[in-house]
């Protein structure tokens, strides 16, 4: 395999065609009209995670609703890890940015007079989800991608992999990308950088994520030295389909599904949560709040009665009882999924569900404008972290969240953009060290063993053993050490693709030291985080400690690639920190 | 929105097999649909001849009626009238598709546009089998 | 069940190869594995030069078009057990230039969605100070199958006059054209009617109607199109009786 | 674009063509094809039917049904030569066969019509 390599320049280089990078895409080329645009990403832009979110877009615009419930709403939720200024300005803006959407064409559902229909949301106490029928995500993507069509200012780099950030004076002034149709590496120098390459889910085994969400973005980050905030927070939802972890919406519960363990017993009596009844009864049993719900089936595991599938313990969620004619009108879209993608028919069958891993909270340390704490470097969508979502995320707060920092970031980094000089000299000399770097790392075809799915499906074990739902300071420290042992074994990677022509072996390898590194800062930030947050439960430290971790984790690579973490303050401007109490 | 260009890698392209229409029973039955394309011309000219006939008197008529009873004629028009029945009916049941019709923003079922096309055809056909039997 | 099901798979390596070929793999049967299963089985476990896209795993991306056993499908909406016994055989989407094993060229059909503007269309955009464009159930219900469509390209892989005539802009980029033109907030048709109407646009389209019968979304871009040759037609013959009308 | 093309004109004839062989050949060719001449049925005799042509709006009948299904067959049998032989880089060829076929027979419906 022989690289070859070209090179291009931009003004503003945009990493991640998903809903954020296309917002800030389109953003900067609104209000710059004259600035140079470039977007890489590594699937078609329509591909992008995006396209899968179903439920909804939260921004409130009822009269019986207010911008400070949806903010209350939204800190409570994150237990109070949330900047609160962010915050405010995210639920200000995302009414706004919704209706941008709307008047490019995104094909909300509507009230009979022709207005906006919203509908209620877990955690939301007031109905301010924005929905375009169960494919929420799906229509926001595809409406951005249609739109960002007509700038002519905006280049396209599809499929085409960033391997690295070009870092020059200290600040970040493009990325060496590889183009998979040809294996050739292009060198992209631009004015300022903005990385919206979505989240990090694969690093576990059970994911509502897509494949492509390997955290490359964090990675890249991580290694031109931005700090990473609250790796330690991701959030699972109780109910994904185990294997393919395809997502079984809380509307299956609310309707009156029941969760039983191994011998037929609604289990979730035995976890303070109420006491079964044969209809849904909300706030109680399995209708409480997600966290608890994934916390109490890793207790059943460790009680023996979960089920054994082949994937892993299972739990069953039973639908029988409601019949086929409510599963047909209530809930079509859940007995498509299973019997499309999974062969199971809910009217008959019980469905196999499990905890799976589906959000990130941390991510790539910004401010409100999506700048890190490198020059030239801006993030935003689910691989930053503002943050707004503190230790845990809200249902439907994501997508409005890309589209309000999206456009920010867009607009700051196009004008930061417009005051930089050309790029550096030396940018050309890093090309060639990295195309070195690459043919000494992957290509040569002997003397090496390694696979990189093993050393995937370990990586991927460590975590949810030792990083999962429940941590605690001895599994932590072990998926810590197991981990180093991983990232040592990485250069031992044998491909057996040595092809230059969509070579997506390489990419594999790419995705997994990514993985690799993300995974590393949140054993490391969790290890550290010796109290019980959201989504960060400790079984040595069961509760929450505002005195000592009222604070953003941080995670900095170290010489040795190790991370080392400190820690920042949490900006609270009217909401002081206070009891996080469900279902009142 | 401007691509930029790259090396280009060898594609493999596949070209159509000039028997395409073979490999799949729904494609044949499209090619099937389009041929009787010729069974409708192939009747119009028919009926352009026996008009031509009837024009230059009853003995030419006769013995054009003499070539209608022809073995080969009969199966011509057989096969014809066999095309002619696909062509019905495919193109009825496609009218649904090609007009979207919306009765109060409502889209009309596709039965009710193709249950009154069958009517049609029925009642047009009970005419001129009425007009033509008639006598 | 059997425990295995053979997968015959087309490899094709532009370095090395004049002309595709298959490859067989043996891989195991299971009941809730789909046929993109089985191909990462095999890049996973057998052989990781195996090139193929995909990334939901949940049929709303459109990566993952591939033909099996000569149908395109989603593989990984297409269970293995439906081929068993019997052999699967995976192929890239026919109709477009193979990059690599089942990887496909599919940057004509960007350009080509492009070219059908596929944006809402205002002569006076409203500011956002007055909210929203008001749009009633039922109009948003006349447009919404088209706006459906994932981009998988199954359609393209389906449709013989695609095959035939890579010009032909073809059935998703046509249908979603309509699904602007049919949006009752867009007033671009007239600009759309002028790249669509001609021979490469919805004239090419003799109605096979194999792109509605493959698209997994229903979206029938086979009425799209018939729909839009009516609109065309009229608008044609306004032209004609009403030159002054005047673009 | 600037100028449009024509096929609209030419799918509008093809449409309301194809609709009329729809819906009337399929009995015409029964009765004048099979029935008749197999004697299944007695079908007008020479007389007859030289009144029932001359009725106007027989006539009128038989120039819509002599000539629009004409263009119906040039435009669809224009296609299936395209894509079925795949030799549309001969459309002139094609296009002056099929639509030159199709005037021809309407010339030839219009002087019979008119002068029977
Ligand atoms: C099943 C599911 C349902 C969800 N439902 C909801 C919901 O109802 N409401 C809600 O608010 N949120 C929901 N979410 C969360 C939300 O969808 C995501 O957080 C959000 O879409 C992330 O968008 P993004 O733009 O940050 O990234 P993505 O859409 O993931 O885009 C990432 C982009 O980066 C590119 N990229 C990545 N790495 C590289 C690289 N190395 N080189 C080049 N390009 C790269 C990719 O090609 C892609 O274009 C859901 C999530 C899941 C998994
Ligand atoms: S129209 Fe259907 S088959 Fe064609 S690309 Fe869209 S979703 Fe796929
Ligand atoms: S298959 Fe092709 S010919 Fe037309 S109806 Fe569909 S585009
Ligand atoms: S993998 Fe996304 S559609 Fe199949």
């Amino acid at each position: 395999m022989e690289l070859m390599l070209d090179i291009s320049s931009h003004d503003l280089l945009i990493i991640g065609g998903g809903g954020a990078g296309l917002r800030a895409a389109i953003a900067a080329s609104e209000v710059f009209p004259n600035l140079n645009i470039g977007i890489v990403s590594k699937v078609y832009p329509m591909r992008s995670h995006t396209v899968s979110a179903e439920g909804g877009a939260a921004g409130a615009i009822r009269s019986d609703d207010s911008l400070d419930e949806h903010a209350y709403d939204t800190i409570s939720g994150g237990d109070w890890l949330c900047d609160q200024d962010a915050v405010e300005a995210f639920v200000k803006e995302a009414p706004e940015e919704l209706l941008r959407l709307e008047h490019w064409g995104c094909p909300w559902n509507r009230e009979p007079d022709g207005h906006i229909a919203v509908r209620p949301f877990g955690g939301m106490k007031k109905m301010r989800t924005w929905f375009a029928a169960d494919k929420t995500g799906f229509h926001m993507l595809h409406t951005l991608f249609q739109t960002c069509l007509k700038h002519s200012a905006i280049t396209r780099y599809d499929e085409y992999f960033a391997t690295k950030l070009l870092v020059e004076e200290g600040r970040v002034q493009g990325c060496i990308a590889l183009e998979l149709m040809s294996g050739k590496l292009q060198a992209i120098t631009a004015k300022a950088v903005i990385l919206t390459t979505g989240g990090c889910g694969r690093v576990f085994r059970f994911t509502t994520n897509a494949s492509i969400k390997t955290g490359d973005g964090m990675s890249l980050a991580y290694r031109a030295g931005a700090p990473l905030k609250d790796m330690e927070f991701i959030q699972y939802h109780p109910t994904g389909l185990p294997f393919t972890g395809i997502l079984i919406t809380e509307a299956v519960r609310s309707e009156g599904g029941y969760l039983l363990n191994k011998d037929g017993y609604r289990y979730l009596q035995d976890y303070n949560l109420g006491t079964p009844q044969p209809k849904p009864v909300l706030r109680s049993m399995e209708l409480g709040p997600r966290d608890r719900l994934s916390q109490a089936f890793v207790k059943e595991v460790e009680k023996g009665r979960a089920v054994e599938g082949p994937y892993g313990p299972v739990v069953h969620l039973d639908l029988r009882h409601l019949g086929e004619r409510i599963i047909n009108t209530k809930l079509p879209f859940v007995r498509e999924l299973c019997l499309k993608y999974e062969n199971i028919d809910p009217v008959t069958e019980l469905v196999p569900v499990r905890p799976v891993a589906h959000y990130m909270m941390g991510g790539v340390d910004t401010d409100i404008n999506g700048a890190t704490p490198l020059a030239g470097l801006y993030a935003a969508g689910e691989v930053a972290c503002v943050s707004i979502n503190g230790a845990n995320r809200l249902g439907s707060n994501s997508l409005p969240e890309l589209l309000v920092f999206g456009a920010r970031a867009g607009v700051h980094a196009g004008r930061f953009a417009l005051e930089q000089k050309s790029p550096g000299r030396h940018l050309l000399t890093q090309a060639l060290d990295e195309e070195a770097l690459i043919r000494r790392q992957f290509l040569p075809k002997t003397g090496r063993r390694e696979r990189i799915s093993a050393i995937r499906e370990q990586m991927q074990k460590i975590m949810e053993d030792g990083a999962g739902i429940y941590r605690s300071g001895a599994s932590l420290t072990e998926a810590a050490g197991k981990l180093r042992e991983l990232q040592e074994r990485f250069p031992n990677i044998a491909l057996d693709d040595q092809s230059q022509a969509f070579n997506t072996e390489l990419i594999s390898a790419f995705e997994l030291s990514s993985m690799l590194d993300v995974a590393e800062t949140m054993v490391h930030c969790a290890l550290n985080r010796c109290e019980s947050r959201g989504a960060h439960q400790r079984t040595d430290f069961p509760a929450r400690n505002d005195e000592k971790f009222l604070a953003h984790s941080l995670a900095t690579r170290k010489a040795d690639g190790t991370p080392q973490v400190s820690y920042s303050p949490v900006t609270i401007t009217r909401w002081p920190p206070a009891e996080r109490v469900y279902g009142k | 929105m401007a691509i930029p260009t790259y090396y280009p890698p060898r594609a493999y392209r596949t070209r159509v097999s000039t028997y395409w229409w073979l490999r799949s029973w729904p494609y044949l039955r499209f090619i099937l649909r389009e041929l009787s394309s010729i069974s409708v011309a192939w009747f119009v000219l028919v009926t352009l001849l026996q008009l031509g006939a009837l024009h230059r008197g009853p003995a030419e008529y006769a013995r054009f009626g003499e070539w209608l009873r022809s073995p080969l004629m009969i199966a011509g028009n057989a096969v014809a009238l066999f095309f002619l029945l696909f062509h019905a009916i495919t193109w009825f049941n496609l009218a649904p598709k090609a007009m979207a019709v919306r009765i109060r923003g409502k889209r009309v079922p596709p039965l009710f546009i193709t249950v009154p096309n069958y009517i049609a055809w029925l009642a047009a056909s009970l005419f001129v089998a009425f007009v033509l039997l008639r006598g | 069940m059997a425990e295995t099901i053979t997968l015959e798979v087309q490899r094709y390596n532009p370095e090395k190869d004049t002309e595709p070929g298959l490859q067989t793999y043996e891989v195991p049967l299971k009941k809730e594995w789909v046929v993109l299963d089985a191909l990462n089985y095999v890049k996973d476990k057998v052989d990781g030069s195996l090139s193929f896209r995909w990334s939901c795993r949940m049929g709303i991306c459109g990566s993952c078009g591939m033909m099996v056993n000569g149908e395109p499908k989603l593989t990984c909406a297409t269970f293995l057990t439906d081929y068993a016994p019997g052999t699967v055989r995976v192929e890239p989407l026919k109709h477009f230039p193979v990059l690599r094993d089942l990887v496909v060229d599919i940057t004509d059909f960007l350009a080509k969605l492009s070219r059908a503007k596929p944006w809402l269309i205002r002569k006076q955009e409203k500011p956002l100070a007055e909210g929203e464009y008001l749009q009633t159930p039922e109009q948003l219900d006349a447009f919404k199958q088209f706006s459906m469509c994932i981009n998988c390209l199954l359609c393209y892989a389906a449709c013989p006059v695609y095959g035939l005539d890579p010009l032909f802009s073809g059935p998703a980029a046509i249908a979603l054209a309509q699904r602007y033109n049919m949006d009752s907030r867009d007033q671009g048709a007239a600009q759309r009617l002028d790249i669509l109407s001609h021979s490469d646009g919805i004239w090419g389209c003799t109605f096979v109607g194999e792109c509605t019968e493959v698209c997994p979304k229903h979206v029938d871009p086979a009425g799209a199109i018939q729909q839009y040759k009516l609109t065309a037609t009229t608008e044609w013959f306004k032209s004609m009786l009403m030159p002054w009308r005047g673009e | 674009m600037g100028k449009r093309s024509n096929e609209p004109f030419l799918w509008m004839l093809f449409s309301v063509g194809g609709t009329i062989a729809a819906l009337l050949l399929p009995v015409h060719v029964f009765l004048f094809g099979l029935a008749f001449p197999l004697g299944w049925l007695d079908g007008p005799g020479y007389e007859a039917l030289l009144a029932l042509a001359r009725h106007p709006l027989t006539r009128v009948y038989l120039l819509v049904f002599c000539t629009l299904p004409l263009f119906h067959y040039a435009h669809r049998f224009r296609y299936t030569l395209y894509d079925g032989l795949q030799i549309k880089h001969l459309n002139e060829l094609i296009n002056t066969f099929c639509y030159g076929g199709a005037i021809v027979g309407t010339a030839f419906a219009v002087y019979l019509t008119w002068s029977i």
